[in-house]
């Protein structure tokens, strides 16, 4: 079973050379700590900002240069400033190539909801709404079951949606799934985590196609 | 040189009346306009509309507003990081219309720049196109969202002149040239105003014509939300 | 009767303290020349500029500034430069108080035609549909007559339009015309010319109340 | 750092075939893609379709493609300064489709920032809304004007780097800046590619993203159109 760090670091071989990439806050963030070395990737964060690099030294924070997370942030050679027109330019006019974001549900179709539990939590949608409607390549990051140990890979999403049928390919705790017209092909699963176990935790369609191999983590 | 200086946010503020709807720049804490919003406090005008990509925390930025319950309606995308706020808007104390902050860049952009609507793809198949007209594109679905319409923005920059020439800075730009223009009156604040001529005329970021009234903010607390660093090793 | 300098001249009367102003290729252009000293107007150009000075002292002309009509310019301080969707955003978005632009044709409900002769001159729109579909206040300056003496203050246009019901306001060699629900309302004539003859000139309807004052230019 | 950089006009323009669509910066002479213009003409690439707001001179600009009968079609708002462009299109061999400048400048910012249309009052009423949908919001009548589908965007800025960062200059920014992103590929030709971290990130008017490959253009003759100038009293 992986922990944030472990589904980060699978998720960071799924960034390509040459991609720009906008991470969402929580797990998504800790991806940019484990992309290889040697290929080129930009992050972009939707308040504008393109070539985002690591926190700052201590005492060399800027309450002006933060990321999407409120965040103070650096930025590496190359980068560029922006206001929130010009970056969701980017994001709806399919400049940026992979976004990697959490959620509460996915369901088989493709439908992802992270923005609202009714009368309980409602923080907004921030940039989610447009990054998965205009993303072509969305990867979700998240835990497979909830704090109740109830899936949260459903047939259905039963929460408002973020999105209709956005979602490509999910890296839990427990596996990595694709999103296919015929439910959730597994992929791969985690290390020390079985089929079954995986299956018990899946509560929309799993499809489970000849030998599924361990993640190389 | 048409002049836009004013010598007091006093003076900048004239106008603002209860039950109006305001345009706020910033982004979380990063680029709000601080001393527009300490005089709207100091004002005591109610039963105001904001429309601002967040809603300040609990004792800083529009939070100071919510706290007087001078907010009757805050149109925003993310508002994760007030408890008064969540308090109000759970009670039903406070009309809260959440929408994709893309679409609210753009719905600026579209009062700004004289388009009646715009079609996004955000939020399609959602709560937040239930109502709205929806029409198919090449085959993708799009929802049509109007211009705002609103009575003042208040915008802060870091630089500007008397013409209201405006330049930002880092990610404090973020939706401040957006609402420029985009109200019947936008009031700009700086950190810095300086003597016409001085800006670069190719290295401004939003062009006095969009700005009425211009002044220099007293002072900036800029606070940071988040204080994430690194150690050196 | 007056030149294209005096309509011109009687035209910068129409500009007001604080206005942005955007002129048109001919006639209009010249207007910024009579343009009361003790007022603060600046002037746009749609291919990206504002606070336009006067033309270059010989040998510091700049290929990288130029207005619409592709003439060398200069910039007063606090001017700015800006890409083409920003500027019609400044002109769509009402941001320009006053449009001043030359025409072939007007009509009495405030139709305007100046782009284009069917199978003869065909130059294009550039900015003047913007313009016209755009502006609050427009002030059409013209010659009264074409060069074969033929009235261009029409009942209706006879050429494609521009804009339809937009103008308010001509000012021609002739007279100075306002725009109204009945007709073309006859405000000023121009130096020597007799109501008579403006009368004879314009083919539209022309509504004489009163006295007309002769224009002091 | 995505690297944009290549080291010849020959290879950005790869790819570029017949019966494509183009996009080209520029404002009469000002701000167009010299090195780019010059290589279709060395290419001989026939039955291009190009948007731009004019069609250059007789012998600098688009004209050079069009004295050699390269473009089959042109969208442009104004086009009064080319004879042979006008020959061409009253004899009927050239396709030219006449648009209202802001309306130019706007779908090919839809085409960049993924809007599949907009609302614009320009040209309502008139030839150029024959057979498009109107509709009224707000009492005012508006067109449905669709985004721009092209193959290349040409663009020149001033300076730029090898992340693909533009700065303009002046007014020859104009049409360049929309039009990055809003081809399938984007090719910028600058005056001076500086090494990447010079540009200040505060002051990029285009950001890398937008641009699929850069050059450093051999020369700029940067023609001047009209040259008007007054004389020292």
């Amino acid at each position: 079973m992986l922990d944030k760090n472990g589904i980060a670091k699978r998720i960071a071989k799924e960034v390509q050379d040459g991609y720009y990439v906008n991470l969402g806050i929580g797990i998504p963030t800790l991806v940019a700590n484990y992309v290889r070395e040697d290929i080129e990737v930009e992050f972009q964060s939707e308040n504008g900002v393109l070539g985002m690099g690591p926190f700052p030294f201590e005492g060399e924070e800027d309450a002006d240069i933060i990321n999407a997370g409120k965040q103070t942030i650096t930025t590496l050679p190359g980068a560029s400033f922006f206001d929130s027109a010009t970056s969701f330019a980017m994001i709806r006019g399919q400049h940026v190539d992979l976004t990697i974001l959490g959620a509460m549900e996915v369901s088989e179709n493709g439908d992802i909801a992270n923005w609202k539990i009714p009368g309980r939590m409602v923080k907004g949608m921030g940039g989610a709404m447009d990054l998965v409607a205009s993303a072509e390549n969305i990867i979700v990051a998240m835990m497979h079951t909830n704090k109740k140990g109830e899936s949260k890979i459903l047939k259905q999403c039963s929460l408002p949606l973020t999105g209709v049928g956005c979602v490509k390919k999910i890296v839990t705790n427990l596996a990595v799934l694709e999103v296919t017209q015929n439910g959730f092909k597994l992929l791969e699963r985690a290390p020390g985590v079985s089929v079954e176990d995986i299956q018990k935790a899946t509560e929309g369609t799993l499809i489970v196609e000849g030998n599924i191999p361990e993640m190389a983590v | 040189m048409i002049l836009k200086k004013v010598n007091s946010v006093q003076d900048a503020l004239k106008g603002v009346k209860n039950d109006m709807t305001l345009m706020l720049g910033g982004f979380g804490l990063s680029g709000i306009p601080e001393n527009a919003i300490a005089e709207l406090v100091s004002m005591e005008v109610k039963g105001l509309t904001c429309i601002s990509n967040n809603a300040g925390v609990d004792d800083f930025g529009l939070g100071l507003l919510l706290q007087k319950r001078q907010i009757k309606k805050m149109v925003s995308s993310y508002v994760g990081e007030n408890d008064e706020f969540e308090r109000q808007m759970l009670s039903g104390e406070l009309d809260v219309e959440l929408i994709p902050q893309g679409t609210l860049a753009e719905r600026c952009r579209a009062a700004q720049a004289g388009f009646p609507a715009i079609y996004t793809p955000a939020g399609y198949g959602t709560e937040v196109a239930e109502g709205k007209e929806t029409r198919e594109f090449d085959g993708k679905m799009y929802v049509l969202e109007h211009a705002f319409k609103a009575d003042f923005a208040f915008v802060k920059a870091w630089k500007g002149d008397a013409a209201g020439n405006l330049v930002f800075k880092g990610t404090a730009r973020n939706f401040n040239p957006c609402m420029c223009g985009a109200a019947k009156i936008t009031i700009a604040e700086v950190e810095e105003l300086v003597p016409v001529g001085e800006l670069d005329p190719n290295q401004i970021h939003m062009p006095g014509i969009f700005v009425q009234r211009i002044f220099e903010g007293e002072k900036y607390e800029k606070r940071i939300e988040q204080r994430t660093v690194r150690t050196r090793e």
